[in-house]
């Protein structure tokens, strides 16, 4: 906690517990902490929260992780199906990327059909692994025109505070990055894996990433043109828009997105590649040190 | 088809898992446990902890080896409007991650889901005090990450549902522990290899007393010929739910429901240490 | 979002009208009111306005598997779910009674009077076959949804072009627009809706009723028949009970009809193959 | 301060009934208490003649929930001749996590004069009150009261936008335009 | 050097566009955009009775759907609807309406790419056209880096979309380009250096592919530039709709 400012009155007349004054008034909350350069968990402006990143926690998935980032927790679990290749596509396996926000997670999500930002999440991570080819999904072709892998890539949002879709991606990357198929065998309409305890390079494969694309999110609050790196779901809910970069190892940018808010300047933009160019080196770090 | 999701292949299977002749799998006819370090009245070590779910009033995570579930707890809250009621209502419901089992699972809720979601509320309704919180909903949502043994699961939930319960600082009569345990047939001390062997419910005559085994994994419950879920409320000595499937001498339940009450006794401890432990941490 | 009644006075003065013989848009009980078709530069598109309202048929196809019972038969697809565009009393995801009623009309009208021929999108049996999809968009809603529909959706099976495909035994091989010119569905007959809508206990009938017509009328019924008088579907869905004879008087109405919206459409289709 | 052994969970034997009188935090069955929440074990003596009170210090407080008598901090949502919709936000200083709905009836805006209370001239949507729980309500509802000084108005905001301070029991005015508005002001404490 | 589709002649061509307003009759606000073989027809309801989940105590709901040409709405189309309605929000005057509903419906009537900014035009117009107080207007330009020649190519269209390497969509609103217009006028050479810089502010960029930081300011740049183009023909279309309007009622 940082150190709390001391006047948290919303008229002359009212004083209120800090709790108090957040539920009543998040905007005005915030801001006495940002006028003093700091956000209400401690972090700066442009600070990140830790992150921890963990493989293979997840035995009946084909490829599993979990990441931690601050408060939100996400588990991916990559389960391998076979199913029939598209006719347009004979030689084409399926990669089908899935964001769950269930009522588990957070009081803000109901039971019942994914919400608009589940769907939202969903197709942003849908979009980067395809249009920037972080897989060719003839590698996980059986049999053309007969047989395929389907990939279907599952995320579940265990504790929702913000930020799902900086968690996801990563989370979704480190998965794929530790799916182990085995080595199928196609035999009259049949496709069939040997029983084996240890998967080795001789029994099974890795897939093959051209890439791991990561993104790195702001949130952007209009009244003050306040930028938000790793914005919490308080923050979140108190702001107006978001910018989201996506960039792979390289560097090169694999998505950018600007959404919600006022018009912010190129000037904005640079700075939050910057930012985002260091902190998706953070992450690629935490990620390589656990594998 | 389902418009709210990135859209798949419409029909997928997983692949046949063809085992090569020399693949020695655990069968009855074992001597020991699937699970070789443990006896049949050990039960997994179970690693508990509070507080993982930071938007929740109250939440727990438990393990028992590859048995992993999160469980958050959400309320009391306005409830659904249907009339005026002077006790609150316990609402669970769990669902499976589609990656949890061996065969996938679908995204939306189905029929066994439903009924462990019922399990669990009958479990859990007569440990707390819903008449301290009248017009109310208390939503516990449990996610289940990996499954391995079915029993184990109903009753690692029911565990960790009753622990982020009392984190919610919901007022309760006692924790609610739980316990399973399977009847596994007990084949010939040395195993025949006859052809049968690999169809378990054939291999064994009916003379032969099952065995039981505590806290069964999948791979076991594979030959169950019946099992025991109890949930348990240590201090006051009752028990709130008991659930027992298949078929079995009135002798064999009796002598498991003790090993559950015996169980359920030292998973008290467990729990009673992640709460205590929770009391540290926010000073 | 709930629809207003019509007012009193819109009433009163509609029926004042209807007793005199005349609607409040001028026409006479027998008249449709304008159509105009006019298609897009795509194949199967076509956007139907009948008076004020409007309707979009937009059909696209797609190689799929048949299902195992049926290894021959193509498969004709239409989606008429209607959103708030049309008029607010649409809301996404929860079907209005119109809605259920035309979609059902349309399926009635088009795949069960077999207007197009299913067998004829088979590629290779058991295999491939061709997929057609019909999407049916309302935009505008002034009343007689069902007939806008229809002449949109067969005008729209008509104009439409899917690629060619040359089979060689098991193989086919599907041709793009540029390699060879596309080939028109074979569509048996041209099935058109005619609706009618009646006041005073059925003595006054008239055609192509519009939304205010609609509000106010006491009962309804819908022919769908073609050029060769062949009646595809009825419907008569409550309202007020007819007299045989009534209904026997709108068949005869339903047949010029019939013939005079089969003329216009295929004198809009074929001025627009000659731009081509 | 306290060690963490005085900690207890729910369900854990702490006394006879003989030896101590239930408090919060537990209940009393067959003759023994128990703890019904996870917290430290406390022990207060009233007097000599009474039994010492055992209760239990709550560690993690149940998310608030409304009672009756509870001071409660809510925004109003609408208002129509009869009552005033108010969602309940805070509990007795503590925030609720959902918030739970609430009306204040005309008749309950305040002590006095009760048939010459206008809601409108009350209440506006948005203005944050504070205001008693006087019932459970009905099945939607609590029924609140701000028939008290120090209950009304704490927060509002006027039409041109300003923040409104108030001026009398019954007036606030806006910072900005010093135009006047109608309210039932809670005297500030 | 041409193009793809054969009509235009360079990279940094739009195709025609062109737009009617007022089509509908049973909404209070309608409008066509048509970036050539693309259009997208839209309609406006409101301010108009809203849901009591949907309300908001101190301003106008705002709600989009997206309405594909060609099968059902998916994930894709909730995407855009959210894209369309979080970009609109801080441009409706919803203050000014609370506790009532905006309900914006985006129907593609033709698809040949840049589909997303042919909407977000089509609902600015259909907004004009209902009368909905806004702070200001936008326009949207669609660009892709052709995975061949890393061309920056103006408007797609579904074809070049399929070769392209890159796609970027971009809106922006007219404070920038009226601040430029007041500036141009009083001097001169103040002028460039106030629109190198102006051309920055990004109300809406959405990015995907593969692509470096310096070729994303200069599509950015390049579709600023185009983006005037736009917002001058929504104000034309404006201006003569209001002009019309007038005569209409002093004659």
């Amino acid at each position: 906690m940082a150190s709390e400012p001391t006047n948290l009155a919303i008229s002359p007349a009212f004083t209120f517990s800090a709790s108090t004054f957040q539920k009543l008034h998040p905007l005005e909350y915030f801001r006495k902490f940002a006028s003093q350069g700091v956000r209400p968990d401690g972090r700066l402006l442009s600070s990140f929260r830790p992150t921890t990143v963990h493989y293979g926690v997840i035995t009946t998935a084909d490829g599993s992780a979990m990441v931690r980032m601050g408060g939100t927790t996400v588990v991916c679990g990559v389960k391998a199906e076979v199913a029939e290749p598209r006719l347009h596509a004979p030689d084409q396996g399926y990669l089908v990327p899935n964001v769950e926000l269930s009522p588990i997670c957070s009081s803000a999500f109901r039971p019942g059909a994914p919400s608009e930002q589940a769907q939202v999440v969903s197709e942003q991570i849908h979009r980067v692994l395809q249009e920037s080819k972080v897989l060719d999904l003839k590698e996980l072709c059986i049999e053309e025109g007969k047989a395929v892998w389907s990939l279907w890539v599952d995320v579940v949002c265990v504790s929702y505070d913000g930020n799902i879709c900086d968690a996801a991606l990563t989370s979704v990357m480190a998965a794929l990055s530790n799916v182990r198929i085995r080595k199928p065998t196609y035999e009259e309409g049949v496709v069939k894996v040997a029983g084996v305890d240890l998967l080795d390079d001789e029994n099974s494969f890795r897939l093959n990433l051209a890439r791991t694309p990561l993104s790195v999110s702001f949130a952007l609050l209009d009244t003050d043109l306040i930028l938000l790196a790793d914005p919490n779901s308080a923050e979140e809910s108190i702001s107006q828009g978001q910018i989201v970069i996506t960039l792979d190892e390289t560097g090169q940018l694999c998505a950018v997105s600007k959404v919600g808010a006022a018009s912010s300047s190129q000037q904005l933009l640079k700075q939050c590649i910057e930012r985002a160019r260091e902190r998706s080196q953070e992450l690629r770090r935490i990620m390589n040190q656990e594998q | 088809m389902d418009r709210k999701r990135v859209a798949g292949p419409e029909l997928s299977v997983a692949p046949l898992v063809e085992y090569p002749r020399d693949h020695k799998r655990w069968t009855p006819q074992d001597e020991q446990r699937h699970d070789t370090k443990r006896q049949p009245e050990d039960m997994r070590p179970i690693y508990l902890k509070t507080g993982l779910i930071n938007q929740a009033n109250g939440s727990a995570y438990i393990e028992l080896e590859k048995t992993k579930l999160a469980c958050g707890v959400y309320g009391p809250r306005p409830g659904k409007r249907t009339g005026f009621s002077g006790h609150g209502v316990l609402n669970c419901e769990i669902k499976f991650a589609t990656f949890s089992c061996a065969k996938r699972r679908g995204h939306m809720r189905d029929p066994q889901e439903k009924e462990l979601s019922q399990i669990l509320s009958q479990a859990l309704t007569p440990a707390v005090r819903l008449d301290l919180v009248p017009k109310s909903t208390i939503d516990i949502f449990i996610t289940v990450l990996e499954s391995d043994g079915w029993g184990s699961c109903v009753a690692a939930a029911i565990t960790a549902a009753s622990v982020a319960l009392a984190h919610a600082g919901i007022e309760m009569l006692d924790l609610v522990a739980g316990c399973s345990a399977a009847y596994i047939p007990s084949g010939p001390s040395i195993a025949s290899p006859t052809p049968s062997a690999t169809d378990a419910t054939n291999a064994t005559g009916p003379s032969l007393a099952p065995r039981i085994f505590m806290d069964a994994d999948l791979e076991e419950e594979k030959y169950e010929q019946g099992a025991i879920v109890l949930a348990y409320m240590p201090s006051l000595n009752e028990v709130t739910h008991m659930l027992q499937s298949g078929k079995a001498e009135g002798s064999i339940v009796s002598q498991s429901v003790e090993h559950c009450v015996e169980a359920c006794n030292k998973i008290y401890a467990v729990m009673h240490h992640a709460l205590v432990e929770s009391v540290g941490e926010n000073k | 979002m709930k629809e207003l009644d019509s007012s009193t006075n819109e009433r009163e003065f509609l029926l004042a009208a209807l007793r005199d013989g005349a609607r409040i848009d001028g026409r006479n009980f027998y008249d449709f009111r304008t159509l105009r078709l006019s298609f897009g530069e795509d194949y199967g598109a076509v956007e139907v306005q009948l008076g004020n309202t409007r309707v979009l048929a937009k059909v696209s196809c797609e190689v799929i598997r048949p299902y195992a019972d049926k290894p021959t038969e193509g498969f004709l697809m239409f989606n008429t779910e209607m959103s708030p565009m049309a008029s607010t009393v649409f809301e996404i995801g929860r079907p209005t009674d119109e809605e259920v009623l035309v979609s059902r009309l349309i399926e009635k009208a088009m795949r069960r009077s077999r207007a197009l021929d299913t067998e004829g999108l088979c590629i290779v049996a058991g295999e491939k076959v061709w997929s057609i999809r019909v999407d049916i968009h309302f935009l505008d809603h002034d009343g007689n949804l069902i007939d806008a529909a229809c002449i949109a959706a067969i005008t729209a099976l008509l104009h439409f072009r899917r690629p060619d495909v040359t089979v060689v035994g098991e193989e086919a091989t599907i041709h793009t627009l540029e390699q060879r010119n596309p080939v028109p569905l074979s569509v048996h007959h041209i099935p058109i809706c005619v609706s009618f809508a009646f006041f005073d206990n059925g003595e006054r009938v008239i055609v192509d009723p519009t939304h205010l017509e609609e509000q106010i009328k006491e009962g309804d019924m819908t022919y769908t028949l073609n050029v060769h008088k062949e009646v595809c579907a009825l419907s008569k869905a409550g309202g007020i009970a007819m007299e045989l004879d009534q209904i026997l008087q709108c068949s005869k109405i339903a047949v010029i009809k019939v013939a005079e919206i089969t003329a216009q459409i295929q004198a809009a289709l074929e001025a627009d193959a000659k731009k081509r | 301060m306290t060690s963490v052994a005085d900690a207890v969970v729910p369900g854990q034997r702490l006394g006879h009934v003989q030896e101590f009188n239930a408090g919060v935090g537990t209940y009393s069955h067959q003759n023994f208490l128990y703890a019904s929440v996870v917290g430290v074990k406390q022990i207060t003596t009233i007097s000599s003649d009474e039994l010492p009170v055992l209760s239990v210090q709550r560690e993690n407080t149940q998310s608030a929930m409304p009672d009756i008598d509870a001071i409660v901090t809510c925004k109003v949502v609408r208002v129509n001749p009869r009552f005033a919709a108010v969602n309940i936000m805070v509990v007795d200083g503590k925030p609720c996590t959902d918030d739970f709905q609430g009306i204040i009836r005309v008749q309950d805006v305040r002590a006095t004069e009760k048939d010459k209370v206008k809601i409108y001239n009350s209440f506006r949507p948005g203005d944050i009150v504070r205001a008693q729980v006087i019932s459970l309500g009905d099945a939607r509802s609590y029924y609140l009261s701000t028939a008290a000084n120090e209950l009304g108005v704490i927060f509002g905001t006027s039409v041109a936008g300003g923040s409104l301070v108030p001026i009398s029991w019954q007036e606030m005015q806006c910072t900005k335009t010093k135009a006047i508005e109608p309210r039932k002001c809670a005297k500030p404490m | 050097m041409s193009r793809l589709d054969r009509t235009r002649t360079s990279p940094h061509q739009l195709r025609p566009f062109f737009s009617s307003q007022n089509l509908l009759n049973r909404s209070d606000g309608s409008a066509q955009f048509d970036f050539g073989g693309s259009s997208v027809l839209c309609s406006v309801t409101g301010p108009a009775e809203v849901k009591l989940r949907d309300e908001k105590l101190d301003k106008a709901t705002l709600e989009v759907v997206v309405r594909p040409l060609v099968g059902l709405p998916g994930v894709k189309d909730k995407a855009l609807e959210r894209n369309i309605r979080e970009t609109l929000e801080p441009l409706v005057l919803s203050g000014l309406h609370p506790r009532t509903l905006v309900q914006i419906v985006v129907q593609t009537m033709k698809d040949d790419g840049s589909i997303a900014s042919t909407a977000f035009n089509a609902a600015i117009m259909a907004l004009l056209d209902a009368g909905i107080p806004l702070s200001s207007i936008l326009g949207s330009v669609t660009c892709t880096i052709d995975s061949q020649t890393n061309d920056i190519l103006l408007d797609p269209t579904t074809e070049e979309l399929a070769q392209a390497k890159s796609t970027h969509v971009f809106v922006f609103d007219n404070k920038a380009s009226i601040h430029a217009e007041d500036k141009s006028s009083m001097d001169h050479d103040q002028a460039s250096s106030t629109q190198e810089s102006s051309s920055a502010a990004v109300l809406f960029s959405d990015s995907t592919g593969l692509f470096t930081e310096g070729e994303y300011l200069e599509c950015a740049h390049v579709c600023f530039k185009a983006a005037q183009a736009v917002h001058g023909f929504i104000r034309t279309a404006v201006e003569k709709k209001l002009l019309k309007e007038y005569q209409q009622t002093s004659a």
